[in-house]
C-alpha cells in the first residue's frame, strides 16, 4: 500500500495539514512528560505514527516519504543518545544512568537529574519514532520489490 | 471502592475480545482488537494509572492496529475463512487446572484497592516522597521510568530496536 | 573503575549493536569485523572481570546511583562470572567459524544479522548478570526476538519454525511475568536480594507458591524443558548452520540460570524443599526431561534434530542436579551447566560443518558419505565423549557431581535416571560415530586445508576447552562450592 | 468454599484478567489460523498487564503526579506508581514482539500463499 499516493484529495489535503500538528503535540507530550502522563514512549510513537501516516498518504514519491525513509535507515541513533548520557555519566564517576553525576558546572545534582530525564527521553522518542517507521517499511516490503520465492 | 463505573467497562473489555476473536472476517477482528486497547486504555484510567492508559491507547489502539492493518493489506489473504475444529480435550483440562492454579494463587493476594497492601507500602512510597526533591520531576511514573530503573527503559528501547532489525532481516531480502 | 566492571562487559556488545546499521550503512562489509571486534573485546574484559570477581569478591552494582530495592542492581559474582565468560567466548567462536560466504547467503542483510547477534549476547548477558526480576523479563525478551530473529533467518520452513518459537516464547515470557506480578502484589519488591528477605516470612503465602508456579511455567518454556519443549527441535533444526551453535549452547541454559537463581538466591532456601514440597520434586521433572530427552533422540535421523533432543535430556540432567536441594547438587548442576553450553555448541558447530561441507543431514547421508576430515572427526569425537560423560572431558565430572550429591540424598532413582540417560547418550552416540569412524578408517584423505581455518580454530579451541573443563574440574568446581557456600545449603 | 468465591467476585479486575488470559491463551494455542493467535497472543499479555496494573490501586487516592508546591507528601494519597513503569515497558516489550510476530505471518504467507496452520504445515510437507 506504500506503492502510490492516496487517491483521495482530501485526505491528502487534510493529512498535510494534520501532520504537522500532530508532531508538534508529540513534542509537547515529549517535553512535558515530567509534569503531565506521556513522554518518550508516547511522544515517539506520535512522531513515528504521523511520519507513517504521511507515507501511506503522499506515496513513494513526496519528498516526506523520501526523507523518512532516509531517517528510517540511521534506525540506532535514539539509543546512542540514551546511551550516551548514561557513558557520560560514567566518565563523570558515578554509576551507569546516574544522572547527578553528569559533569554540568552550576547545577545541583536534582536538577542534573531532571537535565538527564529530558535528554534521554528525547533518546527513547527518536529510537522508537525511527523504528516504528522502519517497521511499516519493513512490513509493507510485499508485492512487487520483495523476493516472493522466499 | 465502588465498580459502579469499571463494571461496564469491563463486560465491554470481554466483549471486544471476545468480538476480536470470534469475527471471522481478519480485518473486522483486528479494528475490534483496537477497539479493545481503547477500552483497556478507559479502564487503566480509571484505575489511576494515566500514563499506562495513554500509552496503551497510543501504542495497542494506535501502533498495534497500524502494524496489523498493514500486515493485512500488504498480504491481501485470500483465504480469511476461519474454521472451527472441536477442542482438543488436554488443552482444555490444562486450561482448567491453570484456572484453578490462578483463583488459588489469588487466595493471598491483598484486596483490591488496599493501601496497606505489601506492593503499596514496602518500595512504593520512597519513589512518592522523594522524586520531586530528587530529581525534580512532578509525574512520579517519568522520575522512576527515566531516573529510578533507567535501564529497564534502556532496555525496553533496545527490545523496540531489536524487533527493527528483527522485520529488516526477515522481511527486506533487497537492501543495497 | 573495577567497579564498573560488569557493566562495561555488557556495554561493549550493546554499543556496537547500536552502531552496526549506522556503521554498516555505507558499508556492510565492516559489520563482520566490528561484531568480531565487540565479541574479543568482551571476552578480555570478562576475563578481567572474573579475575576481579575471584580476587576480590563479587561487585554489586547500583545503577541510576540508586541502592536496591529503589534502584536495578545487578550481582556480578562468581557464577555470573564465568557464565559471562563462557557466554562471549562461545559468541566469538560460534561468529568466528561462520564461513565467509555467509555474507552472500544473507543477501545484503549482514547489517541487521550482525547487530542482532550481538543484541542476542547483550540480552543473555543481561540475565546473567541481572539482580531484579522484571529486569530479567525485559533482558529474556530482547534475547527471546534475537533468538526469533536468527531462527528464521533463512526464510521458508524456518519461518514456521520461528514463528512456533515465538508464540512459545511469547507465552513463556507472559506467564513468567505474571510470576513477577504475584510476587510483587506478595512482597512489594522486584530485587532479588531484597526478596530473599522477605520470602522465607511468605513461603505459606498462595501468592508467592502461584507466582513461583508461573515463572517456574514461564522459564520451563524458555529453558526447553521436556513437557514444554515443543518449539526447541524444529527452531535447532530450521536454523542456519552459523547460528544453531549460538542458539544451542546459550539460550535455553541462560534461562536455566535464571531459574536457579530464583530457587535458591530468591528463596534464599536451603530448606525450600522442606517448605514448598511440591518444589521438592523438581529433580523428578528433570529426570522425566533427562531421559525423555534422550530416547526422543535415539528416534531422530537428522542430525541437528538428533543434537536438538540431547540437549533436552542435558537440561533435564542439569535439574536433577539442581533439585537435590544440597549444596553439592547444586555445584554439580552449575558445573554441568557450563560444560554443556561448550559441548552443545561444538557438536552444533560440527553438525553444520559436515553438513555444508558434505552436505550430510541425516545419518544415512552420514553412512552413504566419506568423511575424510579428522578436524571434524576429532571435534564430533570429543563433543561426543563429553556428552556422553567419559572420564577425560568435563562432561564426565558434571555428570559425576549429579550423581554424588544424589547418592548423598539416598535418592536412587535420580541415580538411575542419570544413568540410563547415560546409556541412552552412549547409544545415540555410537548410531553417529559408528559410519563416521569406519569410513574414516577406510578412506583417503584429502588435504586437511580443505577445512577453513576458522572452523579449525573454532573446533580445536572448543575440544580443548572440553579437556580442559574436565583436568581442571576441581578449581573450577571449587569456586562454584565457594559461590554456593553463601547460599545456607 | 462460599468466602472463596465471594472473594473472587469481589475483585470483578481479577475475574476479567483470568477470563482474558485462559481465553487468549486458549485461542493462541489451539486456534488454525495464524493472526488469530497473535490476537489471542495480544490478550494474553494485555492480561497480564491489566493484572499488574490492578495491584496498583489504592482506595481513594489520585493519579501519580505530584501537585507543585506541595511539601509534605502523603504516599496514601497517590497510587502506586511502580506496577505503572513495569507495564509501560511490558506494553513496549508487547507490541515489539507483534511487530516481529508480523514480519514472521507475512514471511510465512509470501512463501506458502496461506494463514492457515494446517495448510501451511500441508504445504511444508
Amino acid at each position: 500500500m506504500i506503492e502510490s499516493r492516496h487517491e483521495s484529495v482530501i485526505v491528502r489535503r487534510l493529512s498535510r495539514r494534520l501532520i504537522p500538528l500532530v508532531q508538534i503535540f508529540a513534542l509537547y507530550i515529549l517535553f512535558f512528560g515530567q509534569y503531565n502522563p506521556g513522554g518518550g514512549f508516547v511522544g515517539g510513537v506520535m512522531l513515528g505514527t504521523s511520519l507513517i501516516l504521511g507515507i501511506l498518504v503522499f506515496g513513494p514519491t513526496d519528498p516526506l516519504t523520501v526523507v523518512t525513509k532516509r531517517i528510517a535507515e540511521t534506525d540506532g541513533v535514539g539509543l546512542m543518545i540514551f546511551a550516551a548520557v548514561g557513558g557520560l555519566c560514567l566518565i563523570g564517576g558515578g554509576q551507569f544512568l546516574n544522572y547527578a553525576e553528569l559533569e554540568i558546572p552550576g547545577l545541583a545534582a536534582p536538577s542534573r537529574r531532571s537535565l538527564g530525564i529530558i535528554l534521554t527521553q528525547i533518546g527513547v522518542a527518536v529510537d522508537i519514532a525511527v523504528t516504528a517507521v522502519s517497521i511499516v517499511f519493513s512490513l509493507s516490503v510485499m508485492s512487487g520489490n520483495g523476493d516472493s520465492h522466499g | 471502592m465502588t465498580y459502579s463505573f469499571e463494571l461496564p467497562l469491563l463486560i465491554l473489555l470481554i466483549l471486544t475480545a471476545g468480538g476480536a476473536i470470534v469475527v471471522k472476517d481478519l480485518l473486522s477482528s483486528v479494528l475490534i482488537l483496537g477497539s479493545y486497547s481503547f477500552f483497556l486504555a478507559l479502564v487503566w484510567a480509571w484505575l489511576g494509572a494515566v500514563d499506562v492508559a495513554f500509552v496503551e491507547a497510543v501504542v495497542g489502539a494506535g501502533l498495534a492496529t497500524v502494524f496489523f492493518v498493514i500486515t493485512l493489506f500488504g498480504i491481501d489473504p485470500r483465504d480469511t475463512l476461519i474454521r472451527r475444529t472441536p477442542p482438543p480435550i488436554a488443552a482444555v483440562v490444562s486450561l482448567l487446572l491453570l484456572g484453578l492454579l490462578l483463583l488459588y494463587a489469588a487466595n493471598d493476594l491483598a484486596a483490591f484497592g488496599d493501601s496497606a497492601s505489601p506492593a503499596s507500602t514496602h518500595v512504593s512510597p520512597f519513589y512518592l516522597e522523594n522524586s520531586l526533591a530528587d530529581t525534580r520531576t512532578p509525574n512520579v511514573v517519568t522520575a522512576i521510568l527515566m531516573d529510578y530503573r533507567a535501564l529497564d527503559t534502556l532496555m525496553e528501547t533496545v527490545v523496540i530496536f531489536t524487533a527493527g532489525l528483527v522485520c529488516w532481516l526477515l522481511l527486506r531480502r533487497d537492501a543495497k | 573503575m573495577s567497579d564498573h566492571l560488569p557493566i562495561l562487559v555488557f556495554l561493549i556488545p550493546f554499543l556496537a549493536a547500536i552502531c552496526m546499521p549506522l556503521v554498516g550503512l555505507n558499508n556492510p562489509g565492516r559489520c563482520r569485523p566490528l561484531a568480531l571486534t565487540a565479541l574479543g573485546g568482551m571476552f578480555l574484559l570478562s576475563v578481567v572481570t572474573l579475575w576481579r570477581i575471584l580476587s576480590q569478591g563479587e561487585i554489586r552494582y547500583a545503577f541510576s546511583g540508586w541502592a536496591p530495592p529503589t534502584g536495578i542492581e545487578w550481582v556480578a559474582d562468581e557464577i555470573a562470572g564465568i557464565m559471562v565468560l563462557v557466554l562471549s567466548a562461545l559468541a566469538f567462536l560460534s561468529l568466528l567459524h561462520t564461513r565467509q560466504d555467509a555474507s552472500a547467503e544473507l543477501a545484503g542483510r549482514t547489517v541487521p544479522y550482525h547487530a542482532i547477534v550481538l543484541t542476542l549476547v547483550s540480552g543473555l548477558t543481561g540475565i546473567v548478570y541481572s539482580g531484579d526480576l522484571f529486569n530479567i523479563f525485559v533482558f529474556l525478551e530482547i534475547a527471546a526476538l534475537s533468538g526469533y530473529a536468527l531462527v528464521g533467518v533463512s526464510g521458508g520452513r524456518a519461518l514456521v519454525s520461528a514463528f512456533r518459537y515465538l508464540i512459545m516464547g511469547s507465552l513463556g515470557a507472559s506467564f513468567y511475568l505474571l510470576g513477577v506480578s504475584y510476587f510483587y502484589a506478595a512482597t512489594g519488591t522486584l530485587n532479588m536480594a531484597d526478596l530473599a528477605q522477605l520470602v522465607p516470612d511468605l513461603l505459606a503465602s498462595k501468592a508467592v507458591i502461584g507466582g513461583l508456579s508461573f515463572m517456574f511455567i514461564g522459564l520451563g518454556i524458555k529453558m526447553a524443558l521436556m513437557p514444554l519443549h515443543g518449539w526447541l527441535p524444529d527452531a535447532y533444526t530450521d536454523a542456519p548452520d552459523a547460528v544453531s551453535p549460538l542458539l544451542a549452547a546459550l539460550v535455553t541454559k541462560v534461562a536455566l540460570l535464571a531459574w536457579i537463581r530464583i530457587l535458591y538466591w530468591v528463596l534464599a532456601a536451603g530448606s525450600y524443599g522442606m517448605i514448598i514440597e511440591i518444589f521438592g520434586l523438581l529433580w523428578v521433572v528433570g529426570a522425566f526431561a533427562s531421559v525423555g530427552g534422550a530416547v526422543l533422540a535415539l528416534t531422530q535421523q537428522d542430525l541437528k534434530r538428533r543434537f536438538a533432543y540431547g540437549g533436552l535430556a542435558h537440561i533435564g540432567l542439569i535439574l536433577v542436579g539442581v533439585g537435590q536441594g544440597t549444596q553439592a547438587g547444586v555445584t554439580g548442576g552449575l558445573f554441568y551447566l557450563i560444560n554443556d553450553a561448550v559441548m552443545q555448541c561444538l557438536l552444533f558447530i560440527m553438525a553444520g560443518a559436515i553438513g555444508w561441507r558434505y552436505g550430510v543431514r541425516t545419518l544415512d547421508d552420514l553412512g552413504r558419505t566419506r568423511l575424510p576430515t579428522p578436524w571434524i572427526i576429532t571435534g564430533f569425537v570429543v563433543a561426543a565423549l563429553s556428552m556422553i560423560g567419559l572420564p577425560p572431558t568435563g562432561g564426565f565430572f558434571g555428570k559425576w557431581y549429579i550423581v554424588l550429591s544424589a547418592i548423598e540424598n539416598e535418592n536412587y532413582v535420580a541415580v538411575v535416571a542419570v544413568v540410563l540417560t547415560t546409556v541412552l547418550t552412549m547409544a545415540y552416540f555410537m548410531q553417529v560415530l559408528e559410519p563416521m569412524l569406519r569410513d574414516g578408517e577406510t578412506g583417503p584423505r584429502s588435504p586437511e586445508i580443505e577445512t577453513p581455518l576458522q572452523l579449525r580454530l573454532s573446533a580445536g579451541v572448543l575440544s580443548v576447552a572440553i579437556i580442559g573443563l574436565g583436568l581442571w574440574s576441581d578449581r573450577i568446581v571449587q569456586v562454584l562450592l565457594h559461590a554456593t557456600s553463601r547460599l545456607g545449603l | 468454599m462460599v468466602e472463596l468465591v465471594q472473594g473472587w467476585l469481589l475483585r470483578p479486575n481479577f475475574i476479567a484478567f483470568v477470563i482474558l488470559f485462559l481465553w487468549g491463551l486458549y485461542i493462541t494455542v489451539t486456534h488454525h489460523n495464524l493472526l488469530k493467535k497473535l490476537i489471542g497472543l495480544y490478550l494474553v499479555q494485555t492480561s497480564v498487564i491489566f493484572f499488574l496494573v490492578t495491584t496498583s490501586a489504592k482506595d481513594g487516592a489520585t493519579v501519580p503526579i505530584l501537585m507543585s508546591g506541595e511539601t509534605a507528601i502523603q504516599p496514601d494519597a497517590y497510587v502506586n506508581p511502580l506496577p505503572h513503569v513495569l507495564t509501560l515497558t511490558a506494553i513496549v516489550v508487547q507490541v515489539a514482539t507483534l511487530g516481529v510476530s508480523l514480519a514472521l505471518v507475512a514471511g510465512i504467507y509470501r512463501k506458502y500463499g496461506s494463514l492457515d496452520e494446517d495448510e501451511v504445515l500441508k504445504k511444508l510437507k
